[in-house]
């Protein structure tokens, strides 16, 4: 426990951190109910603090261990074993600080979209950046659980209250669509918890007491398979992706910024933590079927986002494309892979997240997300249209910029796992390159289809505000991302260190695999 | 019998003490019914405290016909709890349907009393007993609302229904009977299991399940349900939800861990077999209400699936009694929040007497309307579905995590797979009062009556308490399965 | 020589099903609420016979208690009768299908 | 060199900041000074770069900052320079200053003039990493950077859907080849565990690589170059690109950019040169775009496209030098190719700005008069383009002839003979319809012809000089200061060729004799055809060949292929995908399960009855059934 919150930072940094926006949010409901700039500004205070205890939390966070640092640890349910106890690693602090920064985007992004019902809205953003933030900060199964569940709702209201004209349908796959997967990861949760209760006398959820479990073969297998399904369907993996399109369209903005930003990354953290960190044996059995599942996700995504006529189905599609590069990262089970995956979900959620900003914010100017009714807008939008290239520049991977090093870097451990994928994948970001400049040619550029959107005012200061971070982010990660990959090296080699054991065995068939499939 | 005896009874005493007072009250009672309610408030509340008292204590009393244990008690606090919040969300949804007497006070009292001795018996005689003075208390409250069509058919089809069933249970009694010689729980299941499984055995086993099922509506002899359901005054199929359903698993449990412990293999199958069903048409049937009351209903019979999948896995454990700490604790997790549901039912048709249905159109626009209702009842629909944060996620986690203990795991898929299946129509309640706009204009509401808000807010709370920390009930639970032979 | 206990539960079984039978067929509510008691009666036939089979007293004790009980059962289906009568005008059993579905 | 080798591309980095984000508001008409010091300022730390490489055995490299360190995975952002690097800067930085220069005057009165400079700046930013990098990801990295700055410009006219296309397609196109790239250097990677060019030559000396993956990488490189500087198949992108102002077409889509290709594979000699058949499909490719590309050049209008095949046709040349392993002569053709394209595009510019943007040669007619320093300069750049000796073209195309024809690529040499015959036909047939002759101008467009500001005379003058004298900077053939001075580059490469030192012979002289004559018949016939009888031949030409023509004037049915098969396939492919696979099949079986529930309680429902008795009827059945499953099992 020399990683305990009371040596690292003398407080409970992170109970803190969890419960800070769900303070704010109590407070709001209670004392400012009717004051519109009231509980706006502590929505934002709320927000910012939680942001900036993060980055101070950064100060402290020593990026040589792979351990659990801040850790709190309480008993909470004694019969089972249950404990409260939180703590991160580099992963898992690399994503808080993602959901913190986001969640400020976002709220500052939205301040004026919600005509209705404002305070619950902004109250939910802030519950959902509790929920999201307990499940990176877990080290107990059952509390992570709890959160994984608990984010649902926040998230369901914001797309069923606050959604566009088919949200009830949007809202309703996707709760039932995550919760029919989750279910079945709570059983597995069981299984897992009783089998190691079985063999060693104590009910126990301790995820790092669990990591070393050395699971029964079958149970890994069954136990994967089913942690698997319930994190590919919040990926999403292909072919469990079809909530994605409709819930992201039918979201208000800040629902889609927060939904690709950080609500696909748990899918991708939980695989890591429990996939992985649970059933390595299962996992290293299965990597050739994610990959597969992968690759197809990358050119089917991509595929699929060429001929969306809507823009923000095109970034719910383009979603599936560029997670599917953060799983086949991160199942090659190399550093380079599982460094750019982890990373590139940090991109992702920059720039997926800044798109679906932009296209929010030519929707509360236009009313339409045809792109078909675009064209020509960079002529009244000149700042917008600036911004929007450089995020979809960012987003089809171009050097410099963050989209390239997380995709290069995957496509590097790609390489080293089976050649072939990463040709796929490779093809797939020609796809990528050719839906995005698609897109913007088509809504830009070009004549302008309506002479009404000339009168149209340009990006605001505070819409600026909201996009200028998030640019700034995009540039720094893509020129110096060394800092941010620091905080990866020593998790990445624990995950690694972790399956290796199992590799070696199944070396031979990835041989066979790679020579039926016709690698160099 | 010995002065001694009564000890163990006496959370009954003082209720069956306070229903008669009722009765001798009412007469000199005017419009204005507030001392029974009192009455009948504070002798729940008494008999709840009193059962808490007794709990740790073990006795066997009446020639060990009744016995006190933690289970006893257990279930007696659950049941006073049950009764509590019942009475309190009746008085106003009473006077709105123009039927505000005391005798409903004394039934509810009388029902309860009933509820304890089922959980309390030890012996066939008193478990018919209470069950049938639960049973013919209920069919009265059912057809409470006498110059309606709708209680009058509820009444008599319980009525029909559950006496077709207590003759069925009475006939698998009198088998058993005849082979132990005895009405003894624990008598006759040692006795049966020196004789071992055989065909009257397996007949009495089949009858006194049917029987009991029937009580908690299992598939498929849960068909009265909706109907009784639907048909009663909202307080009273709050109750009903709940209480017989609770005190029948309370019974089942007993009865098949003594006195059938010899075809044990055969009880613990049959009930996997009939949980399956049972979530199956529960949560089939749900899907297709309009009606929330009768979703509710069924929404019941699809927790009783899970319930018996619970006592299944108890059946496959052996001496291992955590699936029926799961059951118990379900048990008292479901009360709350189905209760709350149903309170706010009441609550929404004490706004609106006339014209309020209880259907699903109505909720429409509910959270702008009255957003506490609406929220509470958002909570409640939230715990139904099992989602983290809520007694209902506890109560199913432990459930399934005895089911997956017991080596069931593929039966805890399929029940989860049906509570996900559950989460879309306890969610078109979410969607209906939050997501959508009203469709008629409605007139402005009356303030919440007092007890009518404190049902509903204890409701809230306990779900969110056990929900958050659960330990109390869990040791409760587990405390009285520690000494369950003792 | 005593009667053996089977003549005791042939009757009884005969008894039950045919009150069972009239609760699943007959239309008038008076007579399903008779053929109930039949099946309660059928019942107390086999607890008397196995009283007699076991020389105690425990199945006549209880027989007692079936007979109140049923009794009061009697009473309360009257009652709902009655009250069902009022508002319906009718006693036919499949009348009654306000609810359903 | 520490200091000075970062602060040549970051000049024009800190311009385009600068530009781009003061330009609206505040530089707004005088937006181009900064990028032109900038430029200017790149210019004079080249030369000085280039004066201490002179001679140096060994590059120098500065490191700056670990750019993607994971694991054995470290790419720094690092700097190397040697002489090739040196040769780029000034070509890039130095025709990039006239250039800049040029534009102030070529895009004055242009509402996007602060962008158009901020642009410029960002590009010689990014071709300037390009040739700085010392790895091939930095390389990479300017690959892309200058690709989108080319996106950018080609589509500065955003609001003609024409443009934006084009910018389009150009930015697509090159991703294609860059997914050869971008595999290639993964290649590279895996199989050298680095991608430090240095260290990358080294071990394939040391034969860490077997020919077959030195194949596949140097294949793999050469569709990313193919990509970039425009040879068949992928050339489609480049005369399209030429709806960008005239001032890009010059610096990236002549000068610069599309030699990047050439650049690349001239840096990997040592790749290529351990695999000769990636130097033979280097060299085909190369022969087979110069004589394709200078067939569609006969038949164009347009006096943009007529150069932008012509810069086809010439990068082919630069890879057929490259396939025969004349690595200097590539370079060689491709510095004074710059010169003197540069010098025809601005030329070409300086005559549609004169005729208030007209760009259509049957239009014009009879300039020469009117435009004086325009028309002289464009003919220096004629004669250097079409190998008349004394010209810069001559020399350096020359010597990529001869050293095919000594290196036994007879075809290829004789391929490249045609091709010369063709460029001086349509560099002549561009000199004489636009100048000479009739006017054939609009009324309306002649009246406003005049000479343009001395902002662009002077960069043609320049440049103009440039093609007539810079082609003595590789003279003696193959012995030339410019060879000596590349010759550390190819040394590795040269060693692993075996390539023996040559002197000028009898051979060369012949060969050189030869290709002088094949250029001046061009330039004959041209004049036949355009001068003496223009209203008849041309036409008899084109019905003699009828099919021919047709399809050299609809430059072979490319685009049409391509939009027919390759975009028609992934569009409506992409289309089914989604209508049936997504929405269809997988969206439809995740509804399935939903309405297979609500079927299920529909089906159900009924059996409710409402009738008591049919619930005992249930219960009796369960009964039953329960007391028979009891009794048989």
């Amino acid at each position: 426990m020399e990683f305990g919150f009371a040596e690292q930072i003398g407080f409970r940094a992170l109970s803190l951190l969890t419960f800070l926006p769900s303070l704010g949010a109590l407070i709001m409901v209670l004392f400012m109910r009717g004051r519109p700039s009231a509980y706006k500004a502590a929505a934002l205070v709320a927000s910012l603090a939680t942001f900036a205890l993060s980055v101070f939390m950064l100060t402290a966070f020593d990026t040589s261990t792979a351990a659990f640092q801040f850790q709190e640890n309480f008993v909470w349910i004694e019969n089972f074993g249950i404990n409260y106890r939180m703590g991160v690693d580099g992963i898992s602090m690399l994503m808080v600080l993602l959901t913190t920064f986001l969640s400020v985007i976002a709220i500052i992004g939205s301040w004026n979209y919600v005509k209705d019902r404002e305070l619950a809205f902004f109250a939910s953003l802030l519950v959902l950046e509790t929920g999201m933030i307990g499940v990176f900060t877990s080290m107990d199964l059952f509390l992570f659980y709890v959160f994984w569940e608990v984010q649902l709702i926040p998230m369901y209201f914001i797309i069923g209250i606050w959604g566009g004209a088919r949200r009830i349908y949007a809202a309703t796959k996707f709760f039932l669509y995550t919760f029919a997967g989750s279910v079945l990861m709570l059983v597995a949760m069981l299984a897992v918890v009783w089998w190691y209760g079985k063999e060693s006398g104590a009910l126990t959820f301790d995820i790092l007491t669990l990591q070393n479990a050395g699971f029964p073969s079958d149970l890994q297998f069954w136990g994967f398979l089913a942690f698997f399904v319930a994190f590919a369907i919040k990926v999403p993996m292909f072919p469990v992706h079809t909530w994605l399109p409709d819930a992201h369209v039918e979201a208000p903005t800040a629902g889609s910024v927060i939904l690709a930003g950080v609500l696909l990354k748990m899918g991708v953290y939980g695989m890591i933590r429990f996939c992985i960190g649970f059933f390595p044996e299962a996992t290293v059995n299965a990597v050739p079927y994610v990959m597969v599942l992968s690759v197809i996700a990358i050119v089917y995504g991509a595929a699929v986002s060429l001929v969306q006529p809507d823009m923000k189905k095109l970034v719910a599609y383009s979603s599936v494309s560029h997670m599917g590069f953060v799983t086949a990262g991160l199942f090659t089970f190399n550093l380079q892979g599982i460094e750019g995956s982890v990373l590139q979900m940090v991109n992702h959620g920059i720039l997926t997240g800044a798109l679906f900003q932009m296209v929010g914010f030519f929707y509360e100017r236009t009313h339409t997300r045809e792109i078909k009714d675009y064209g020509g807008m960079a002529r009244p939008l000149p700042i917008a249209a600036a911004f929007f290239s450089l995020f979809v520049l960012g987003s089809l991977g171009l050097p410099g910029l963050n989209g390239f090093v997380g995709e290069f870097l995957i496509l590097i451990g790609l390489f080293q796992y089976m050649k072939v994928f990463a040709v796929v994948a490779s093809l797939g970001i020609i796809l990528g390159a050719a839906y995005l400049l698609w897109m913007y040619e088509r809504t830009m550029f070009g004549e302008l289809t309506n002479q009404k959107w000339l009168s149209l005012k340009d990006l605001n200061a505070r819409e600026i505000l909201t996009l200028a971070p998030l640019a700034a982010m995009s540039v720094v990660i893509g020129v110096w991302p060394g800092p941010f990959l620091e905080m990866l090296h020593a998790p990445s080699l624990e995950i690694i260190a972790k399956v290796e054991p199992f590799m070696a065995q199944k070396q031979s068939l990835v041989q066979m695999a790679s020579a039926f499939l016709g690698g160099f | 019998m010995t002065p001694q005896d009564l000890i163990p009874i006496i959370p009954e005493l003082i209720l069956v003490l306070a229903g008669l007072l009722v009765l001798v009250v009412e007469p000199f009672l005017k419009a204005d019914k507030t001392a029974n309610v009192a009455i009948a408030l504070t002798a729940l509340l008494i008999s709840g405290a009193a059962a808490v008292g007794l709990s740790g204590r073990e006795q066997a009393a009446f020639t060990d016909m009744i016995v006190l244990n933690d289970y006893a008690v257990f279930f007696k606090v659950l049941f006073a709890a049950a009764g509590a919040l019942t009475v309190l969300m009746s008085p106003r949804y009473l006077e709105a349907s123009g039927r505000h007497m005391g005798e409903y006070y004394a039934l509810i009292l009388f029902a309860v009393v009933g509820m304890d001795l089922m959980a309390a018996s030890r012996d066939l005689i008193a478990f018919y007993v209470g069950l049938e003075l639960m049973a013919v208390s209920s069919y009265l409250l059912a057809g409470f609302l006498r110059y309606q069509v709708r209680s009058n058919e509820a009444a008599m089809k319980y009525f029909l229904t559950g006496a077709f069933a207590s003759a069925i249970t009475l006939y698998g009694i009198s088998l058993v009977y005849g082979m132990a010689g005895t009405t003894n729980y624990e008598q006759v299941g040692a006795t049966l299991l020196a004789g071992g499984d055989g065909l009257g055995v397996a007949l009495a086993t089949a009858l006194v399940l049917v029987g009991m099922g029937f009580k908690v509506s299992m598939a498929p002899f849960h068909m009265w349900t909706p109907d009784v359901y639907q048909g009663a005054p909202t307080p009273v199929a709050a109750f009903f939800s709940v209480g017989p359903k609770a005190a029948g698993f309370a019974a089942m449990l007993m009865v098949f861990l003594t006195v059938f412990e010899v075809s044990r293999s055969t009880w613990s199958v049959l009930f996997i077999v009939l949980a399956v069903l049972t979530m199956f048409v529960g949560n089939a049937f749900a899907l297709t209400q309009k009606n929330i009351k009768r979703m509710l209903a069924y929404s019941s019979i699809a927790h009783v699936g899970y319930l018996l999948a619970g006592l299944g896995a108890l059946g496959r454990a052996g001496t291992d009694y955590f699936a029926g700490e799961a059951v118990l604790f379900y048990l008292a997790a479901y009360t709350f929040m189905n209760l709350g549901a149903f309170g706010i039912l009441a609550y929404l048709k004490t706004q609106q007497p006339a014209t309020f249905s209880y259907s699903l159109a109505e909720f429409a626009g509910l959270g702008r309307r009255s957003p506490w209702a609406a929220v509470l009842m958002g909570l409640f629909m939230f715990s139904l579905t099992g989602m983290p944060g809520t007694a209902g996620f506890v109560g199913k986690f432990y459930l399934f995590s005895s089911v997956v203990k017991a080596d069931l795991a593929w039966l805890a898929v399929i029940a989860v797979l049906f509570s996900a299946v559950s989460a879309y129509y306890y969610l078109r309640v979410i969607v209906y009062m939050f997501f959508r706009e009203p469709e008629v204009e409605y007139a402005t509401k009356e303030p919440i009556s007092g007890p009518l808000a404190a049902s509903l807010a204890l409701s809230a709370a306990a779900v969110v308490v056990i929900g958050l920390l659960p330990s109390w009930v869990l040791d409760a639970a587990q405390a009285s399965f520690g000494n369950f032979f003792g | 020589m005593a009667i053996p206990i089977e003549w005791y539960l042939v009757l009884s079984a005969f008894l039950f099903v045919i009150g069972a039978a009239g609760v699943l067929m007959r239309r008038n509510l008076f007579i399903v609420l008779f053929s109930i008691e039949l099946m309660m009666n059928a019942v107390n036939i086999n607890l008397v016979g196995f009283s007699r089979l076991h020389e105690n007293l425990i199945g006549q004790n209880f027989v007692l208690f079936t007979m109140t009980v049923a009794a009061a059962e009697a009473a309360i289906g009257l009652a709902i009768v009655t009250a069902l009568y009022r508002n319906r005008r009718t006693l036919m059993v499949d009348m009654f299908d306000v609810m359903k579905g | 060199m520490n200091y000075v080798l970062p602060l040549i591309p970051a000049l024009p980095l800190v311009a385009f900041v600068v530009t781009l984000f003061l330009g609206k508001w505040w530089l707004k008409d005088s937006a181009h000074w900064i990028p032109i010091v900038a430029m200017a300022a790149s210019f004079v730390l080249s030369v000085a770069a280039f004066l201490a490489i002179r001679g140096e055995e060994h590059a120098i490299v500065v490191e700056l900052w670990r750019w993607i360190p994971v694991g054995d995975f470290q790419v720094p952002i690092a700097f190397q320079l040697d002489q090739l690097s040196a040769v780029m800067l000034l070509v890039v930085t130095g025709v990039g200053t006239l250039i800049f220069i040029y534009s102030k005057g070529y895009m004055h009165h242009d509402p996007g003039y602060y962008r158009f400079f901020a642009y410029l700046s960002l590009f010689a930013f990014s071709m300037l990493m390009l040739v700085l990098g010392s790895n091939y990801l930095l390389l990479y990295l300017g690959w892309e950077l200058v690709g989108l700055c080319s996106y950018y410009l080609i589509g500065f006219y955003y609001h003609k859907p024409s443009a934006a296309s084009a910018g389009k397609k150009a930015f697509l196109t090159n991703r294609v080849g860059d997914f050869g790239f971008g595999i290639g250097v993964m290649l590279i990677f895996v199989t050298f565990g680095t991608l430090d060019y240095i260290e990358v030559f080294e071990k394939v000396e040391h034969h860490v690589a077997s020919e077959g993956v030195l194949l596949a990488i140097g294949l793999l490189l050469f569709l990313g170059a193919m990509g970039k500087s425009a040879q068949f198949p992928l050339h489609v992108w480049l005369p399209d690109a030429m709806e960008g102002p005239t001032p890009v077409s010059a610096l990236i889509h002549a000068a610069t950019m599309v030699t990047a290709g050439v650049y690349m594979v001239a840096r990997s000699s040592v790749i290529f040169a351990s695999a000769p058949t990636a130097m033979l499909v280097v060299g085909a490719v190369g022969a087979f775009t110069a004589i394709f590309a200078a067939s569609i050049g006969l038949a164009q209008n347009d006096i943009k496209r007529v150069m932008a095949y012509s810069t086809v046709s010439q990068l082919g040349y630069m890879f057929m030098a490259l396939g025969i392993g004349a690595w200097v002569a590539a370079i060689f053709h491709l510095v004074t190719h710059a010169f003197f394209k540069a010098l025809l595009f601005l030329g070409s510019g300086s005559v549609i700005h004169s005729l208030s943007g007209e760009q259509d040669m049957r239009k014009m007619g009879g300039l020469a008069k009117k435009i004086p320093f325009t028309y002289w300069t464009l003919m220096a750049g004629a004669l250097a383009l079409s190998g008349i000796v004394p010209f810069a073209g001559f020399w350096s195309k020359d010597e990529i002839l001869g050293m095919n024809f000594k290196g036994g690529g007879y075809v290829i040499w004789a391929v490249g003979l045609i091709a010369a015959f063709i460029t001086a036909f349509y560099t002549f047939r561009l000199i004489f319809m636009t100048f000479w002759g009739e006017s054939r101008m609009d009324p309306e467009v002649e009246k406003h012809v005049h000479e343009s500001p001395w902002s662009m005379v002077v960069p043609l003058m320049v440049l103009g000089v440039l093609s007539v004298f810079g082609g003595f900077l590789g003279f003696p053939p193959e012995n030339g200061v410019f060879h000596k001075f590349l010759e550390p580059v190819f040394h590795q490469a040269n060693e692993i060729l075996h390539v023996e030192h040559h002197y000028f012979g009898m051979l060369d002289f012949v060969l050189m004799v030869v290709s002088v004559v094949v250029a001046l018949s061009g330039v004959f016939f041209a004049y036949l055809f355009y001068v003496k009888r223009p209203d008849e031949l041309p036409q008899k030409a084109g019905a003699v060949s009828q099919p021919l023509y047709k399809a050299i004037l609809n430059k072979w049915y490319i685009d049409e292929f391509y939009n027919a098969t390759i975009i028609r396939l992934t569009v409506d492919g992409s289309r089914w995908l989604w209508r049936v696979v997504d929405a269809g099949v997988i969206d439809g079986a995740v509804n399935g399960v939903g309405r297979l529930w609500d079927i299920a309680g529909r089906v159900v429902s009924p059996f409710q009855t409402g009738r008591v008795q049919n619930y005992a009827v249930v219960m009796f059945i369960g009964l039953f059934v329960i007391v028979t499953a009891v009794i048989v099992f």
